[in-house]
């Protein structure tokens, strides 16, 4: 055995170039560490360089122009907002369930176990899919419905109005030429006024009215009957199918009240309209039948008396109705107002209510927010299983202790306790959502566009598409309102960064 | 004396079918126009869509680029209202139309000249034949370098920048270089979007590309224009050129196709009234050529009378060739 | 409510006869749908799988039994031709190399800076300047990849050209540079989590034989977080073969093999997008192409995520 | 873990030693040497030496010495600041950003404070063996060589040899001799622990520093371990952390004992186990606290 004091063995390394090379490493490290830095500022700075002088309140607020001094973000910006709430709406049950199930349901039987990692192991698979075959899978699947239900834009259109008092009317849009326009009503529910608790009229029906103009073609129907009725179609004159709860006969009587207006917008209990007599205009729904208010465009209200009154807004009390004429309110006894029957209508050709949807999709925002959802489903599904992880076993013996049953240890203490890390994963996949253009670019294609979805089945802009747009044009002018774009997406972004890193703080405070 | 007469009176029908149709709406009107098909087009129905847009906000218009050859498929689907075309429509896409019930009307709405052009950097290319044209551009052509072209040019590769196949530029190219029954060399680098192939020539010296005048009147600075000798001397596209029919053989009409059933609705009807109100206008503006006033008072009227079909057929679906003041009644 | 007055220190009795039973027959109700409607959550996703698989082997399988097309051609030639000439070539290795030059550009750039700065962040910064840097990063990672294009075509090929590199106006240089600078935080972030999971009793032991840091970080930390660190190359490798908007905004259109980055090339997803953007309603067979492609693209990054996630897996097992 | 064991250990002595340590000490056969411990020279002064984290501070004006080629074995309960005093002597501290140090170290003449000293160089002549053993995830082979290969260029015959020489001190060398080049992760934890003093050994080193050697090892192993130190003490100064006062007492020369970052008593281990100075001490070693 040799002991320390024989000679060392082998040849000393100068001391000096290992500490040389070491510094020149950390040098070399700094360097390439600030690198990034450096790359990320030159980004950012080139960019808002460019875009700066482009960024103002117009920009937001203005549709795309030709003109790059006129172009704005706003049909983009509304775009994105509802792309990403709806992809949210989808994907968050959808992630956050899959991700409970991974956690918190061990598999017991060999083959569930087998099942289990197989769901475990696609999920990280999804995950390295290019979001462009999701673009194509969104296409064939949302957009196209495997081509199995025709062609995603025809006029054939579903009618569905819900009126006041719960009675629901459908129809469907058969045919749409000159000699005739065609419509099925396929059912008129009174099921649900009474599920309510309301009252069902017995012995009264529902009066239907294609309504064209002065011609009308009147039909009435009772709940739960189909029936169908055809108009001879000017195509110059709007066609409207109204709908009134009266009996027949009652529908020929003149009106006297006749309001008519383009919808404007709708708050809780207050439509707003824009007539083009008496310019804005204000009804309170509980004057109108049609609840689902977002379909309204045009809208008839009679009043039946002996005397012409004319209001900009029209509320009926138990006793009695407020007219609100020029800002003065007059009062009419109910009593006057018998015969009153308000009509809400619909014109044909146009949507319904903002979660409408009709097969197959098309371009639209629920197809895009679909594509979108797939693309970030399986980000939320690792950031929620993730979060779930890092909940204490302790909590959960705890309570199954108290007795629970698994579902209500996971709603109770789980959940709750993973809320913070599963939001903080959604905010970042959703930042993500909103970057992807790709696949948007294969599902809805570029369009210009001046208007912001109404429902689901708008045609829609998205903010990086139309940053795409901008900066594959050609004039010069275009890449500086490019640039004011991407200020405005990568601001979104950081704002939704900021807040994932607020909530993920504020939740290790809380845990310590 | 009698053309000026003529205009004033076609000046008279646009702006009472103008009239007719948007005056009769205005605020009230409402529902969606959807329009799609070539980028060549695009800018004209861009530009249309947002002067429309601020007399009629509640009719919203889309306008997507998908080419001609794309457009006509979804329009002759029925899925879109207005199909954008660089070409008239052809025999088998009107079939396709009939087949599914869509009947449309053709309306012209500008000219535009093809152009060829080259870097500014290029310093060797003055003008080019048409037969040097073709040379270049026919499959299986042996040119690989400026001196395959001509023997006095460097010995620089070729790059050359083309639309997509899709596109009514590249029909019409097709079929003035090599003829309907021949076929385009394939080693190009091809886009749909025309700002891209703008964007290729200009950095590149040794480029070569073509499509719309538009984009070389947007980009006069950048790029530099070759002009054309088809017999009778070296001629660049310029809006008299194009207008007089002198930039032969490379200037053609644009179209819109309109759906018969969309016209009846108001707010296509609306639509289509302003478009041919202002495309001369717009179409000088976004860098084309207008088209005889005439020709706009004969498709407002052609409208009004919901005459279908393509007047640039023969009976037997064979492609008619002359001047659009000639054909198109 | 009356206050019930008990004698200090005494306990009331427990009353559990307070309160409704809850039916037992509706928790396990409850408990069996709330298991059936997590299962069908996590059942969509393998479904997302299948469809994804099948539309794409349905459409392939459809492309390579069209006339003109057959399997051979496809793998085994290398023109790709689609849209021009008298003939249409499907032969789809430009497209692979235009892919793997972009690839190969931005691997070159990402993985030697992504690492270096991981191990920079890991073992030599100070930890006010690593709570700064790990947040930029962050946010280099969350900007969208169109951005990143725009990037490409205004600054990086102009920067280029002005530093005298011949590129063409589109080129796979400027898009493989921007697909790198958008997956460098993928490897930095990755490369540094699987550093930091190296435990420090290693490092303490390194340094007590009289290391120095480079001595600590590249022989005992960096080879003991190996395998973490590939499989942070091969997940910014699976992204970089499947980024879209950057190639589509800055490699250009021209499907040539070229091994010359200043070339201009088309990648599998430059051919995707130019086939949905220019004609999203045919059915011929340059559309159905796009399937194959995507299809061939799919298993290209599915093989690379599942060997990324193989080592990545054995690496977290190591210490635990 | 070990908060556990230190009591019921103590337990054990007291009722065989009758609270007497020095039984324990005295069988082991350490006393015999007592005198020589006072005459080695002296390897570390350490001189009103005091430590912070921050501004906690961990040791408190402490000043003894530690003599060449002995065992000094440094007790007190957990948090007294002995673990942090062995730290210094290598300046592993300085991997921890808030610690600083005031007072006097001084290794063989070098001033260990001193911000300018290679503290790479310090280490190739103080080395270390930790807590747990911590062996790289590389061979056996690469293990001991990893050291060498740092400081000095080898030829293979040479690094074999010193591979073998460096197991050998380290009583590994047989049960590896034939699985040198498999995964140093397979051997069992009380080998692992062998291999790392063998690791620090090869390097070369004056001083052993042992952070709490075998607190993460079974009975078995300690004891292997402990014959190792009784070993190597002829060739190395060795400063040992332990809780275990059994083992403090069996294999020190010199204990130190440290309570709340004070050091409260040093001397030789017989002295300081027998007739302890302090009440804290006496109490300490006695287990009536700790």
């Amino acid at each position: 055995m040799s002991g320390p004091d024989e000679p060392l063995l082998g040849r000393e390394k100068p001391a000096w170039r290992r500490r040389l090379i070491d510094r020149l490493f950390v040098i070399g490290c700094v360097a390439s560490a600030f690198v990034s830095v450096l790359i990320l500022v030159v980004l950012l700075g080139s960019i808002v360089v460019r875009g700066w002088g482009h960024l103002d309140w117009a920009f937001l607020n203005h549709y795309p122009s030709r003109n790059a001094a006129d172009a704005g973000l706003k049909a983009a910006l509304w775009g994105t907002i509802w792309l990403c709430a709806t992809c949210m709406i989808l994907a968050l049950p959808l992630g956050v369930g899959a991700a409970i199930l991974l956690e918190e349901y061990a598999p017991k039987g060999l083959w569930a176990r087998r099942a289990h990692s197989f769901v475990e192991l696609n999920i990280r698979n999804l995950a390295g899919v290019p979001s462009i075959v999701y673009g194509i899978i969104g296409l064939t699947v949302f957009v196209r419905c495997f081509g199995l239900l025709g062609n995603p834009n025809q006029y054939d259109q579903m009618i569905r109005a819900t009126l006041a008092n719960g009675v629901v009317v459908q129809g469907m849009l058969v045919e749409d030429r000159p000699e005739s326009v065609v419509i099925d009503v396929t059912g008129v529910d009174g099921g649900a006024a009474q599920a309510e608790g309301m009252s069902w009229p017995t012995g009264v029906e529902v009066s239907l009215a294609l309504v064209q103009g002065e011609t009308e073609k009147l039909l009435s129907a009772k709940p739960g009957e189909a029936v169908s009725f055809s108009i001879r179609r000017d195509y110059n004159l709007p066609l409207d199918l109204a709908f009134a709860l009266a009996p027949a006969e009652e529908w020929e009587t003149p009106s006297v009240l006749k309001v008519d207006g383009v919808f404007r917008e709708s708050r809780p209990g207050l439509l707003v309209l824009n007539d083009p007599m008496e310019g804005r205009m204000e009804v309170p729904t509980t004057t109108v039948l049609v609840r689902e208010s977002f379909a309204v465009r045009t809208h008839e209200f009679y009043l039946r008396s002996n005397e012409v009154v004319r209001g900009d807004s029209l509320s009926i009390g138990e006793k009695s109705a407020t007219l609100v004429s020029g800002g003065r309110a007059r009062t009419i006894n109910r009593d006057d107002i018998q015969g009153y029957r308000s009509i809400g209508s619909l014109a044909i050709g146009q949507e319904e209510s903002f979660f409408y949807v009709r097969l197959p999709l098309g371009g639209s925002v629920l197809a895009g927010a679909l594509t979108l959802m797939l693309v970030i489903l399986p980000v939320v599904i690792i950031s929620s299983q993730e979060a779930i992880r890092a909940v204490p076993k302790s909590l959960r013996e705890g309570a199954f202790a108290a007795g629970a049953t698994r579902w209500q240890m996971v709603s109770r203490m789980v959940l709750p306790s993973a809320m913070p890390g599963i939001m903080t994963g959604a905010i970042l996949a959703m930042s993500r959502a909103i970057g992807e253009a790709a696949p948007l670019l294969v599902v809805g294609g570029f369009l210009f566009i001046t208007f912001t979805p109404t429902n689901v089945m708008s045609d829609f802009a998205a903010m990086p598409l139309q940053i795409y747009q901008w900066a594959s044009r050609p004039q010069p002018e275009f890449y500086g309102v490019a640039a004011a774009g991407i200020i405005v997406l990568v601001a979104v972004l950081l704002g939704f960064n900021a807040a994932a890193i607020l909530i993920r703080q504020k939740f290790q405070k809380h845990t310590r | 004396m009698n053309t000026s007469l003529t205009g004033a009176l076609s000046l008279a029908s646009i702006s009472l079918l103008a009239a007719m149709t948007v005056a009769q709406a205005p605020s009230s009107l409402t529902g969606t126009v959807k329009a799609d098909g070539s980028s060549t087009v695009y800018p004209i129905t861009e530009a249309v869509a947002e002067e429309f847009k601020k007399i009629v906000p509640g009719v919203n218009v889309t306008v997507g680029v998908s080419g001609t050859g794309g457009g006509f498929k979804r329009f002759c689907a029925g899925e879109t209202d207005i199909s954008n075309a660089s070409r008239p429509i052809k025999k088998e896409e009107s079939e396709k139309a009939a087949s599914s019930n869509v009947e449309f009307i053709e309306v012209p709405i500008a000219y535009d000249g093809l152009s060829i052009v080259v870097n500014p950097k290029n310093m060797w290319v003055n003008h080019l034949t048409l037969d040097e044209v073709k040379k270049i551009w026919t499959d299986g052509t042996s040119v690989k370098t400026w001196r395959d072209v001509r023997a006095e040019w460097p010995d620089k590769p070729i790059r050359i920048f083309s639309p997509g196949t899709d596109s009514g530029t590249f029909d019409y190219f097709k079929e003035v270089v090599v003829g309907s029954k021949g076929s385009i060399r394939g080693d190009m680098s091809v886009s749909e979007d025309d700002n891209v192939l703008v964007k290729g020539v200009t950095g590149d010296e040794n480029a070569i590309g073509f499509f719309g005048c538009a984009y070389y009147f947007e980009n006069k600075d950048a790029l530099k224009i070759v002009p054309i000798d088809a017999g009778k001397g070296a001629i660049a596209p310029t809006h008299e050129t194009i207008e007089t029919g002198t930039y032969a053989p490379f200037s053609r009409p644009l179209f819109i196709y309109v759906n018969r059933k969309a016209v009846e609705r108001p707010e296509v009807k609306a639509f289509v009234g302003f478009y041919l109100q202002s495309a001369g206008k717009l179409a000088e503006e976004v860098g084309y050529v207008k088209l005889p006033s005439e020709v706009y008072s004969r498709a407002a009227r052609n409208i009004a009378a919901r005459r279908t079909g393509t007047q640039f057929t023969d009976d037997q679906g064979q492609p008619l060739h002359g001047p659009l003041a000639d054909l198109y009644q | 409510m009356t206050t019930i007055q008990a004698q200090p220190g005494a306990l009331l009795p427990l009353d559990h006869s307070a309160g409704r039973e809850r039916s037992r027959t509706l928790r396990r109700f409850r408990e069996a749908f709330m298991t059936a409607a997590l299962m069908a959550c996590a059942i969509f996703s393998t479904l997302t799988t299948f469809a994804i698989i099948g539309v794409l082997l349905e459409e392939t399988r459809r492309f390579f039994t069209m006339p003109d097309v057959s399997p051979g051609e496809f793998f085994l030639t290398a023109t790709w031709q689609p849209l021009l000439g008298a003939e249409k070539h499907f032969g789809v290795w430009p497209l692979v190399c235009g892919t793997m030059l972009v690839t190969g550009v931005s691997a070159l750039l990402a993985l030697p800076l992504g690492l270096i700065t991981a191990i920079y962040l890991s073992e030599y910064a100070p930890r006010g300047l690593r709570a700064v840097l790990k947040p930029v990063l962050e946010i280099l990672a969350g900007i969208p990849t169109v951005v990143y294009g725009f990037f490409a075509l205004t600054f990086i090929t102009p920067a280029l050209l002005g530093a005298g590199v011949e590129v063409d106006s589109y080129n796979a240089l400027s898009a493989g540079l921007a697909v790198g600078i958008m997956t460098l935080p993928i490897v930095c972030s990755l490369s540094e989590d699987a550093l930091q999971a190296v435990p420090r009793s290693l490092r303490e032991g390194a340094y007590a034989c009289g290391g120095t840091r480079l001595d600590v970080s590249l022989r005992v930390v960096v080879p003991a977080a190996l395998s973490g660190i590939i499989a942070s190359f091969l997940l910014a490798i699976a992204r970089a073969i499947g980024e879209t908007m950057i190639v589509a905004l800055a490699a250009g259109g021209l499907a040539q093999l070229t091994a010359d980055p200043r070339d201009q090339v088309q990648t599998m997803t430059g051919y995707m997008v130019q086939i949905f953007l220019g004609d999203a309603s045919a059915a011929g067979v340059e559309y159905r192409s796009s399937y194959a492609v995507a299809f061939m693209l799919f298993l290209m990054t599915l093989v690379v995520t599942i060997v990324g996630y193989r080592i990545m897996r054995r690496y977290r097992e190591e210490y635990q | 873990m070990r908060h556990a064991d230190a009591p019921s250990l103590l337990k054990e002595s007291r009722e065989s030693a009758a609270l007497n340590p020095l039984a324990n000490v005295a069988r082991l056969g350490v006393a015999g040497q007592a005198d020589s411990t006072t005459r080695a020279p002296v390897a570390l002064t350490v001189r009103d030496f005091s430590a912070w984290y921050g501004s906690f501070q961990a040791i408190k004006s402490v000043s003894f010495e530690v003599r060449t080629k002995r065992v000094t074995a440094l007790i007190g309960p957990s948090g007294c600041g002995k673990s942090t005093f062995l730290r210094w002597i290598n300046r592993m501290n300085d991997m921890v950003a808030s610690a600083r140090a005031e007072g006097t170290l001084n290794l063989h003449g070098i001033d260990l404070l001193d911000q300018r000293m290679d503290v790479v160089d310090l280490r190739r002549r103080v080395g270390m063996v930790f807590q747990k053993p911590n062996p790289f995830p590389k061979s056996i082979y690469d293990n001991i060589a990893f050291g060498p290969r740092l400081h000095r260029s080898f030829r293979r015959a040479e690094l074999d040899r010193l591979v073998e020489q460096s197991l050998r001190h380290a009583a590994l060398w047989e049960e590896v001799k034939d699985r040198l080049h498999d995964s140093a992760l397979g051997l069992s934890g009380g080998q692992q622990q062998r291999l790392c003093i063998a690791r620090a050994i090869a390097v070369g080193p004056e001083v052993l520093l042992m952070d709490e050697p075998c607190s993460a090892l079974d009975p078995q192993a300690t004891l292997r371990i402990e014959d190792l130190i009784r070993q190597l003490r002829s060739e190395y100064t060795i400063v040992i952390v332990t809780h275990n006062m059994q083992q403090a007492a069996r294999i020190s020369d010199v204990t130190a004992f440290f309570y709340e970052g004070a050091l409260i008593e040093a001397g030789r281990t017989i002295d300081l186990f027998t007739k302890p100075q302090k009440k804290q001490t006496e109490e300490y070693v006695t287990g009536r606290f700790g």
